[in-house]
Protein backbone atom coordinates (compact mmCIF):
# COMPACT_ATOMS: atom_id res chain seq x y z
CA UNK A 1 0.00 0.00 0.00
CA UNK A 2 0.87 3.55 -0.22
CA UNK A 3 0.81 5.86 2.53
CA UNK A 4 1.18 9.33 2.58
CA UNK A 5 3.29 10.89 5.51
CA UNK A 6 2.55 14.41 6.71
CA UNK A 7 5.76 16.56 7.69
CA UNK A 8 6.00 19.65 9.71
CA UNK A 9 8.87 22.17 10.98
CA UNK A 10 12.52 21.12 10.46
CA UNK A 11 11.57 17.68 8.67
CA UNK A 12 9.27 19.76 6.38
CA UNK A 13 12.08 22.35 5.93
CA UNK A 14 14.61 19.46 5.32
CA UNK A 15 12.33 17.57 2.77
CA UNK A 16 11.50 20.70 1.04
CA UNK A 17 7.65 19.23 0.75
CA UNK A 18 4.69 19.35 3.12
CA UNK A 19 4.52 15.32 2.43
CA UNK A 20 5.74 12.17 1.32
CA UNK A 21 4.31 9.06 -0.13
CA UNK A 22 6.19 5.81 0.86
CA UNK A 23 5.24 2.42 -0.55
CA UNK A 24 4.79 -0.37 2.16
CA UNK A 25 3.85 -4.09 2.10
CA UNK A 26 -0.09 -4.57 3.44
CA UNK A 27 -0.12 -5.07 7.46
CA UNK A 28 2.74 -3.03 7.54
CA UNK A 29 3.10 -1.05 11.62
CA UNK A 30 4.56 2.21 12.06
CA UNK A 31 7.67 0.84 12.58
CA UNK A 32 7.59 -0.35 9.21
CA UNK A 33 7.04 2.74 7.71
CA UNK A 34 10.05 4.47 10.02
CA UNK A 35 12.30 2.35 8.54
CA UNK A 36 11.18 2.43 5.11
CA UNK A 37 11.57 6.21 6.03
CA UNK A 38 14.79 5.78 7.35
CA UNK A 39 16.16 4.08 3.73
CA UNK A 40 14.55 6.67 1.73
CA UNK A 41 15.54 10.07 3.62
CA UNK A 42 18.92 9.02 5.30
CA UNK A 43 19.37 12.61 5.75
CA UNK A 44 16.22 12.56 8.53
CA UNK A 45 17.57 9.92 10.40
CA UNK A 46 18.51 11.62 13.65
CA UNK A 47 15.47 13.64 13.33
CA UNK A 48 13.19 10.95 12.94
CA UNK A 49 14.35 9.31 15.76
CA UNK A 50 13.63 12.08 18.48
CA UNK A 51 9.75 12.62 16.07
CA UNK A 52 6.17 10.60 17.61
CA UNK A 53 3.92 9.18 14.85
CA UNK A 54 0.34 10.06 14.89
CA UNK A 55 -2.51 8.36 12.33
CA UNK A 56 -5.21 9.59 11.98
CA UNK A 57 -4.53 12.73 14.82
CA UNK A 58 -3.90 10.56 17.58
CA UNK A 59 -0.28 9.43 18.85
CA UNK A 60 0.52 5.91 18.16
CA UNK A 61 3.16 3.49 19.35
CA UNK A 62 5.47 1.57 16.64
CA UNK A 63 3.25 -1.86 16.82
CA UNK A 64 0.56 -0.16 15.74
CA UNK A 65 -1.00 -1.20 12.19
CA UNK A 66 -1.36 0.87 9.32
CA UNK A 67 -4.39 0.97 7.11
CA UNK A 68 -4.73 2.14 3.60
CA UNK A 69 -6.32 6.07 3.65
CA UNK A 70 -4.66 6.45 7.51
CA UNK A 71 -3.10 9.78 7.67
CA UNK A 72 -0.06 9.41 8.93
CA UNK A 73 2.12 12.36 10.60
CA UNK A 74 5.68 12.54 11.58
CA UNK A 75 5.23 14.87 15.32
CA UNK A 76 8.94 16.25 15.90
CA UNK A 77 8.93 17.56 19.53
CA UNK A 78 6.61 20.29 19.98
CA UNK A 79 7.21 23.99 21.18
CA UNK A 80 4.08 25.87 20.79
CA UNK A 81 2.42 27.42 23.90
CA UNK A 82 4.48 30.46 24.03
CA UNK A 83 7.89 31.22 23.77
CA UNK A 84 8.33 31.45 27.52
CA UNK B 1 -13.40 27.65 21.40
CA UNK B 2 -9.75 25.56 20.91
CA UNK B 3 -8.60 27.38 17.42
CA UNK B 4 -5.66 28.31 15.34
CA UNK B 5 -5.54 31.66 13.68
CA UNK B 6 -3.55 33.31 10.97
CA UNK B 7 -4.21 37.05 12.16
CA UNK B 8 -3.76 38.91 15.21
CA UNK B 9 -5.51 36.96 18.35
CA UNK B 10 -8.74 38.44 20.03
CA UNK B 11 -8.92 38.19 24.06
CA UNK B 12 -12.54 39.09 24.02
CA UNK B 13 -13.28 36.30 21.75
CA UNK B 14 -11.47 33.81 24.43
CA UNK B 15 -13.87 36.02 27.72
CA UNK B 16 -16.69 35.50 26.00
CA UNK B 17 -16.71 32.00 25.42
CA UNK B 18 -15.63 31.73 29.05
CA UNK B 19 -17.62 33.75 31.27
CA UNK B 20 -20.78 32.27 32.41
CA UNK B 21 -22.82 33.49 35.98
CA UNK B 22 -21.36 30.83 38.08
CA UNK B 23 -17.67 32.00 37.18
CA UNK B 24 -16.32 34.02 39.82
CA UNK B 25 -12.57 33.99 38.84
CA UNK B 26 -11.00 34.25 35.26
CA UNK B 27 -7.57 33.71 34.50
CA UNK B 28 -5.96 34.47 31.23
CA UNK B 29 -2.36 33.81 29.93
CA UNK B 30 -0.97 35.74 26.92
CA UNK B 31 2.38 34.44 25.81
CA UNK B 32 3.87 37.18 23.64
CA UNK B 33 6.30 37.47 21.13
CA UNK B 34 9.77 38.52 23.27
CA UNK B 35 12.60 40.61 21.60
CA UNK B 36 15.36 38.52 22.84
CA UNK B 37 15.51 34.38 23.20
CA UNK B 38 18.86 32.15 24.59
CA UNK B 39 20.90 35.43 24.94
CA UNK B 40 20.24 36.43 21.36
CA UNK B 41 18.53 39.06 20.05
CA UNK B 42 14.92 37.91 18.30
CA UNK B 43 13.24 39.94 15.38
CA UNK B 44 10.03 37.64 14.68
CA UNK B 45 8.87 34.21 15.27
CA UNK B 46 7.14 31.57 12.61
CA UNK B 47 4.80 28.59 13.99
CA UNK B 48 3.96 25.61 11.79
CA UNK B 49 1.12 23.31 12.85
CA UNK B 50 -0.12 20.33 12.01
CA UNK B 51 -3.87 22.44 12.27
CA UNK B 52 -6.68 19.71 12.46
CA UNK B 53 -4.37 17.54 15.60
CA UNK B 54 -3.55 20.61 17.04
CA UNK B 55 -7.00 21.89 17.49
CA UNK B 56 -8.53 18.72 18.44
CA UNK B 57 -5.34 18.05 21.16
CA UNK B 58 -6.78 21.49 22.54
CA UNK B 59 -10.06 20.43 22.77
CA UNK B 60 -9.17 17.63 24.41
CA UNK B 61 -6.68 19.65 26.90
CA UNK B 62 -10.44 21.89 27.51
CA UNK B 63 -12.16 18.29 28.23
CA UNK B 64 -9.77 17.50 30.98
CA UNK B 65 -9.36 20.92 32.69
CA UNK B 66 -13.30 20.80 32.73
CA UNK B 67 -13.08 17.51 34.83
CA UNK B 68 -10.22 18.40 36.50
CA UNK B 69 -10.80 21.56 37.86
CA UNK B 70 -15.05 22.15 37.03
CA UNK B 71 -13.20 25.22 35.17
CA UNK B 72 -14.52 26.21 31.33
CA UNK B 73 -11.85 26.70 28.77
CA UNK B 74 -10.65 28.81 26.01
CA UNK B 75 -7.33 28.82 23.71
CA UNK B 76 -6.51 30.94 20.78
CA UNK B 77 -3.00 29.73 18.97
CA UNK B 78 -1.37 31.77 16.25
CA UNK B 79 -0.07 30.24 13.38
CA UNK B 80 2.37 31.85 10.31
CA UNK B 81 5.44 34.46 11.34
CA UNK B 82 4.67 37.10 14.13
CA UNK B 83 6.99 40.26 15.13
CA UNK B 84 8.44 41.25 18.28
CA UNK B 85 5.17 42.07 20.62
CA UNK B 86 2.35 40.28 18.72
CA UNK B 87 0.68 37.29 20.95
CA UNK B 88 1.27 33.58 19.99
CA UNK B 89 -1.34 31.61 22.11
CA UNK B 90 -4.13 32.94 25.07
CA UNK B 91 -5.44 30.61 27.37
CA UNK B 92 -8.77 31.50 29.36
CA UNK B 93 -9.68 29.70 32.16
CA UNK B 94 -13.35 30.49 34.10
CA UNK B 95 -13.86 28.76 37.27
CA UNK B 96 -16.14 29.03 40.60
CA UNK B 97 -12.76 29.98 42.73
CA UNK B 98 -9.59 31.74 41.86
CA UNK B 99 -7.24 28.51 42.91
CA UNK B 100 -8.83 26.37 39.85
CA UNK B 101 -9.31 28.88 37.52
CA UNK B 102 -5.14 29.48 38.30
CA UNK B 103 -4.22 26.03 38.56
CA UNK B 104 -6.69 25.60 35.21
CA UNK B 105 -4.99 28.19 33.00
CA UNK B 106 -1.06 26.56 34.25
CA UNK B 107 -1.76 23.31 33.35
CA UNK B 108 -3.29 24.33 29.63
CA UNK B 109 0.12 26.28 28.98
CA UNK B 110 2.38 23.18 29.87
CA UNK B 111 -0.25 21.03 28.55
CA UNK B 112 0.20 22.76 25.11
CA UNK B 113 4.12 22.29 25.58
CA UNK B 114 3.90 18.38 25.65
CA UNK B 115 0.96 17.37 23.40
CA UNK B 116 0.01 19.94 20.75
CA UNK B 117 1.66 19.73 17.17
CA UNK B 118 2.25 23.26 16.91
CA UNK B 119 6.28 23.77 16.50
CA UNK B 120 8.25 27.53 15.83
CA UNK B 121 11.01 29.11 14.56
CA UNK B 122 12.67 31.58 15.93
CA UNK B 123 14.50 34.72 13.52
CA UNK B 124 17.31 35.65 15.41
CA UNK B 125 20.69 37.52 14.77
CA UNK B 126 22.58 34.03 15.17
CA UNK B 127 20.42 33.03 12.05
CA UNK B 128 16.93 31.12 11.74
CA UNK B 129 16.04 28.09 13.95
CA UNK B 130 13.23 25.34 14.89
CA UNK B 131 12.64 25.21 18.03
CA UNK B 132 12.18 21.38 18.93
CA UNK B 133 10.99 20.42 22.38
CA UNK B 134 10.02 22.65 25.15
CA UNK B 135 12.54 24.56 26.79
CA UNK B 136 10.35 24.07 29.67
CA UNK B 137 11.31 20.00 29.77
CA UNK B 138 15.29 20.49 28.73
CA UNK B 139 17.58 22.99 29.81
CA UNK B 140 18.91 22.34 26.20
CA UNK B 141 15.89 22.69 23.69
CA UNK B 142 16.60 20.60 20.12
CA UNK B 143 17.07 23.40 17.86
CA UNK B 144 18.03 23.01 14.05
CA UNK B 145 19.31 25.32 11.98
CA UNK B 146 18.77 23.45 8.33
CA UNK B 147 20.69 26.69 7.06
CA UNK B 148 23.67 25.95 8.90
CA UNK B 149 23.45 21.70 8.58
CA UNK B 150 23.58 22.68 4.60
CA UNK B 151 26.23 24.90 4.09
CA UNK C 1 -1.35 51.45 36.84
CA UNK C 2 -2.74 51.04 40.80
CA UNK C 3 -6.61 52.43 40.61
CA UNK C 4 -10.25 52.52 42.06
CA UNK C 5 -12.69 52.81 39.80
CA UNK C 6 -16.63 53.67 40.27
CA UNK C 7 -17.44 52.62 36.41
CA UNK C 8 -16.66 49.58 34.67
CA UNK C 9 -12.60 48.58 34.68
CA UNK C 10 -10.88 47.99 31.57
CA UNK C 11 -8.95 45.24 31.06
CA UNK C 12 -7.05 47.09 27.89
CA UNK C 13 -6.08 49.75 30.38
CA UNK C 14 -4.46 47.09 32.22
CA UNK C 15 -2.62 45.51 29.45
CA UNK C 16 -1.06 48.54 27.76
CA UNK C 17 -0.14 49.69 31.57
CA UNK C 18 2.27 46.12 31.87
CA UNK C 19 3.08 45.16 28.12
CA UNK C 20 6.78 45.88 27.37
CA UNK C 21 9.21 44.02 24.79
CA UNK C 22 11.12 41.88 27.41
CA UNK C 23 7.83 40.70 28.64
CA UNK C 24 6.91 36.98 27.04
CA UNK C 25 3.96 36.22 29.34
CA UNK C 26 1.26 37.64 30.76
CA UNK C 27 -1.14 36.56 33.44
CA UNK C 28 -4.07 38.62 34.40
CA UNK C 29 -6.93 37.73 36.72
CA UNK C 30 -10.30 38.86 37.05
CA UNK C 31 -12.33 38.60 39.99
CA UNK C 32 -16.33 38.09 38.41
CA UNK C 33 -19.42 39.29 41.01
CA UNK C 34 -21.46 35.80 41.09
CA UNK C 35 -24.39 34.64 41.31
CA UNK C 36 -24.36 32.60 44.20
CA UNK C 37 -22.14 33.02 47.51
CA UNK C 38 -22.37 30.64 50.70
CA UNK C 39 -25.31 28.78 49.23
CA UNK C 40 -27.19 32.04 48.78
CA UNK C 41 -28.35 33.09 45.27
CA UNK C 42 -26.94 36.78 45.15
CA UNK C 43 -28.26 40.26 43.76
CA UNK C 44 -24.99 42.21 43.70
CA UNK C 45 -22.30 43.62 45.41
CA UNK C 46 -21.22 47.29 46.78
CA UNK C 47 -17.92 47.75 47.59
CA UNK C 48 -16.69 50.78 50.53
CA UNK C 49 -13.05 51.83 50.28
CA UNK C 50 -10.24 53.88 51.82
CA UNK C 51 -9.69 55.25 48.30
CA UNK C 52 -5.91 56.76 48.92
CA UNK C 53 -4.94 54.29 51.35
CA UNK C 54 -6.44 51.51 49.20
CA UNK C 55 -4.22 52.70 45.68
CA UNK C 56 -1.40 53.32 47.82
CA UNK C 57 -1.39 49.71 49.34
CA UNK C 58 -1.86 48.62 45.39
CA UNK C 59 0.66 50.28 44.75
CA UNK C 60 2.99 48.65 47.03
CA UNK C 61 2.36 44.98 46.37
CA UNK C 62 2.90 46.30 42.41
CA UNK C 63 6.90 47.39 43.86
CA UNK C 64 6.93 44.05 46.05
CA UNK C 65 5.81 42.17 42.94
CA UNK C 66 8.46 43.85 40.77
CA UNK C 67 11.43 43.12 43.50
CA UNK C 68 10.73 40.01 43.85
CA UNK C 69 9.50 38.43 39.94
CA UNK C 70 10.89 41.06 38.06
CA UNK C 71 7.13 41.48 36.72
CA UNK C 72 5.18 45.01 35.69
CA UNK C 73 2.25 44.57 37.47
CA UNK C 74 -1.47 46.79 37.14
CA UNK C 75 -4.51 46.71 39.14
CA UNK C 76 -7.57 47.64 39.18
CA UNK C 77 -10.70 47.76 41.51
CA UNK C 78 -14.15 48.37 40.90
CA UNK C 79 -15.69 50.33 44.54
CA UNK C 80 -19.94 51.19 44.45
CA UNK C 81 -22.37 48.90 43.34
CA UNK C 82 -21.99 45.90 41.26
CA UNK C 83 -24.31 43.75 39.25
CA UNK C 84 -23.77 39.70 38.62
CA UNK C 85 -21.08 39.14 35.91
CA UNK C 86 -19.73 42.83 36.57
CA UNK C 87 -16.07 43.13 36.97
CA UNK C 88 -14.54 43.73 40.41
CA UNK C 89 -10.93 43.65 39.82
CA UNK C 90 -8.03 43.24 36.68
CA UNK C 91 -4.66 41.78 37.96
CA UNK C 92 -1.87 41.91 34.86
CA UNK C 93 1.90 41.04 35.19
CA UNK C 94 4.14 40.60 32.84
CA UNK C 95 7.15 39.16 33.37
CA UNK C 96 10.15 37.67 30.69
CA UNK C 97 8.85 34.02 31.57
CA UNK C 98 5.58 32.21 32.60
CA UNK C 99 6.22 30.99 36.00
CA UNK C 100 7.09 34.66 37.29
CA UNK C 101 3.65 36.38 35.70
CA UNK C 102 1.69 33.44 37.33
CA UNK C 103 3.52 33.45 40.47
CA UNK C 104 2.92 37.36 40.81
CA UNK C 105 -0.23 37.59 39.62
CA UNK C 106 -1.48 35.11 42.03
CA UNK C 107 0.54 36.16 44.82
CA UNK C 108 -0.95 39.91 44.09
CA UNK C 109 -4.92 38.53 44.60
CA UNK C 110 -4.04 36.84 47.62
CA UNK C 111 -2.21 40.19 49.15
CA UNK C 112 -4.90 42.30 48.22
CA UNK C 113 -7.15 39.81 50.47
CA UNK C 114 -4.55 40.35 53.42
CA UNK C 115 -4.04 44.53 53.39
CA UNK C 116 -5.81 46.69 51.33
CA UNK C 117 -8.56 48.52 52.65
CA UNK C 118 -11.68 47.77 50.79
CA UNK C 119 -15.04 45.61 51.77
CA UNK C 120 -17.88 44.08 50.31
CA UNK C 121 -21.64 43.99 50.97
CA UNK C 122 -23.44 41.15 49.60
CA UNK C 123 -27.03 41.53 48.47
CA UNK C 124 -28.50 37.98 48.93
CA UNK C 125 -31.89 36.79 49.42
CA UNK C 126 -30.95 36.38 53.11
CA UNK C 127 -29.93 40.22 53.40
CA UNK C 128 -27.61 42.13 52.86
CA UNK C 129 -24.07 41.45 54.55
CA UNK C 130 -20.42 43.18 55.25
CA UNK C 131 -18.36 40.51 54.49
CA UNK C 132 -15.17 41.55 56.74
CA UNK C 133 -12.62 38.91 56.27
CA UNK C 134 -11.29 37.42 53.75
CA UNK C 135 -13.20 33.53 53.28
CA UNK C 136 -9.19 32.42 51.95
CA UNK C 137 -7.92 33.56 55.71
CA UNK C 138 -11.14 31.82 57.57
CA UNK C 139 -13.90 29.17 56.88
CA UNK C 140 -16.04 31.42 58.62
CA UNK C 141 -15.97 35.03 57.54
CA UNK C 142 -16.98 37.53 59.78
CA UNK C 143 -20.17 38.92 58.17
CA UNK C 144 -22.34 41.44 59.62
CA UNK C 145 -25.45 42.11 58.88
CA UNK C 146 -26.87 45.94 60.27
CA UNK C 147 -30.35 45.35 59.28
CA UNK C 148 -30.85 42.15 61.06
CA UNK C 149 -28.74 43.05 64.38
CA UNK C 150 -30.76 46.65 64.76
CA UNK C 151 -34.39 44.69 64.48
CA UNK D 1 -6.84 67.35 70.69
CA UNK D 2 -9.59 66.38 68.35
CA UNK D 3 -9.07 63.55 66.29
CA UNK D 4 -11.49 62.68 63.24
CA UNK D 5 -11.76 58.94 62.90
CA UNK D 6 -12.46 57.40 59.20
CA UNK D 7 -15.05 55.32 59.42
CA UNK D 8 -15.81 51.98 56.71
CA UNK D 9 -18.12 49.37 55.48
CA UNK D 10 -20.09 47.88 58.66
CA UNK D 11 -19.02 50.50 61.46
CA UNK D 12 -20.05 53.30 58.70
CA UNK D 13 -23.20 52.07 58.48
CA UNK D 14 -23.57 51.60 62.27
CA UNK D 15 -22.93 54.87 63.09
CA UNK D 16 -24.53 56.49 59.85
CA UNK D 17 -21.31 58.48 59.58
CA UNK D 18 -18.24 58.61 57.64
CA UNK D 19 -16.19 59.75 60.15
CA UNK D 20 -16.83 60.90 63.99
CA UNK D 21 -14.52 62.81 66.25
CA UNK D 22 -12.95 62.10 69.51
CA UNK D 23 -11.54 64.24 72.11
CA UNK D 24 -8.27 62.86 73.25
CA UNK D 25 -5.18 64.64 75.44
CA UNK D 26 -2.38 65.72 74.29
CA UNK D 27 0.28 62.72 73.82
CA UNK D 28 -2.57 60.42 73.48
CA UNK D 29 -2.04 56.68 71.90
CA UNK D 30 -3.88 55.03 69.19
CA UNK D 31 -4.79 52.58 72.37
CA UNK D 32 -6.26 55.82 74.03
CA UNK D 33 -8.22 56.61 71.06
CA UNK D 34 -9.65 53.01 71.03
CA UNK D 35 -10.32 52.77 74.44
CA UNK D 36 -12.39 56.78 73.80
CA UNK D 37 -14.54 54.92 70.88
CA UNK D 38 -15.76 52.01 72.89
CA UNK D 39 -17.02 54.58 75.41
CA UNK D 40 -18.39 57.03 72.94
CA UNK D 41 -20.00 54.53 71.26
CA UNK D 42 -20.51 51.18 73.11
CA UNK D 43 -22.68 49.44 70.11
CA UNK D 44 -18.97 49.10 68.41
CA UNK D 45 -17.30 47.46 71.07
CA UNK D 46 -17.11 44.04 69.46
CA UNK D 47 -16.60 45.35 65.52
CA UNK D 48 -13.26 48.34 67.23
CA UNK D 49 -11.82 44.67 68.80
CA UNK D 50 -11.45 43.11 64.83
CA UNK D 51 -10.37 46.56 63.67
CA UNK D 52 -7.01 47.56 62.52
CA UNK D 53 -6.11 51.47 62.91
CA UNK D 54 -4.44 53.02 60.04
CA UNK D 55 -2.79 56.37 60.63
CA UNK D 56 -1.69 58.95 57.56
CA UNK D 57 -2.42 55.73 55.55
CA UNK D 58 -0.35 53.56 57.25
CA UNK D 59 -1.07 50.59 59.45
CA UNK D 60 0.18 51.49 62.93
CA UNK D 61 0.15 49.81 66.61
CA UNK D 62 -1.98 50.38 69.64
CA UNK D 63 1.69 52.24 71.08
CA UNK D 64 1.89 54.68 68.38
CA UNK D 65 1.82 58.30 69.35
CA UNK D 66 -1.49 60.49 67.67
CA UNK D 67 -0.79 63.99 66.35
CA UNK D 68 -3.10 66.88 65.90
CA UNK D 69 -4.12 66.81 61.76
CA UNK D 70 -2.93 63.03 61.65
CA UNK D 71 -5.58 61.12 59.02
CA UNK D 72 -6.77 58.30 61.41
CA UNK D 73 -9.12 55.08 60.02
CA UNK D 74 -11.14 52.55 61.61
CA UNK D 75 -10.20 49.85 58.83
CA UNK D 76 -12.21 46.55 59.57
CA UNK D 77 -10.97 43.25 58.60
CA UNK D 78 -10.54 43.87 54.79
CA UNK D 79 -12.79 41.49 52.02
CA UNK D 80 -11.83 43.57 48.40
CA UNK D 81 -10.06 41.16 45.45
CA UNK D 82 -12.39 39.29 44.15
CA UNK D 83 -15.74 37.33 45.54
CA UNK D 84 -13.84 34.03 45.48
Amino acid sequence: MQVKVLLFASLKEQVGERSVSVYLPDAATVHDLLHALREQFPSLATRLNMARVAVNEEYVSPATLLHPGDEVALIPPVSGGAHV
Amino acid sequence: MFELWDKALSLDACLRAVQHAGAGAVVIFLGVVRNNSRGQSVNGLEYDAYKPMAERKLREIGEEIDRRWGAKCAILHRVGRLAVGEVSVIIAAAAPHRADAFEACRYAIERIKEVVPIWKKEFAEDGAWWIEGSTALTDKPLIVNLQASQR
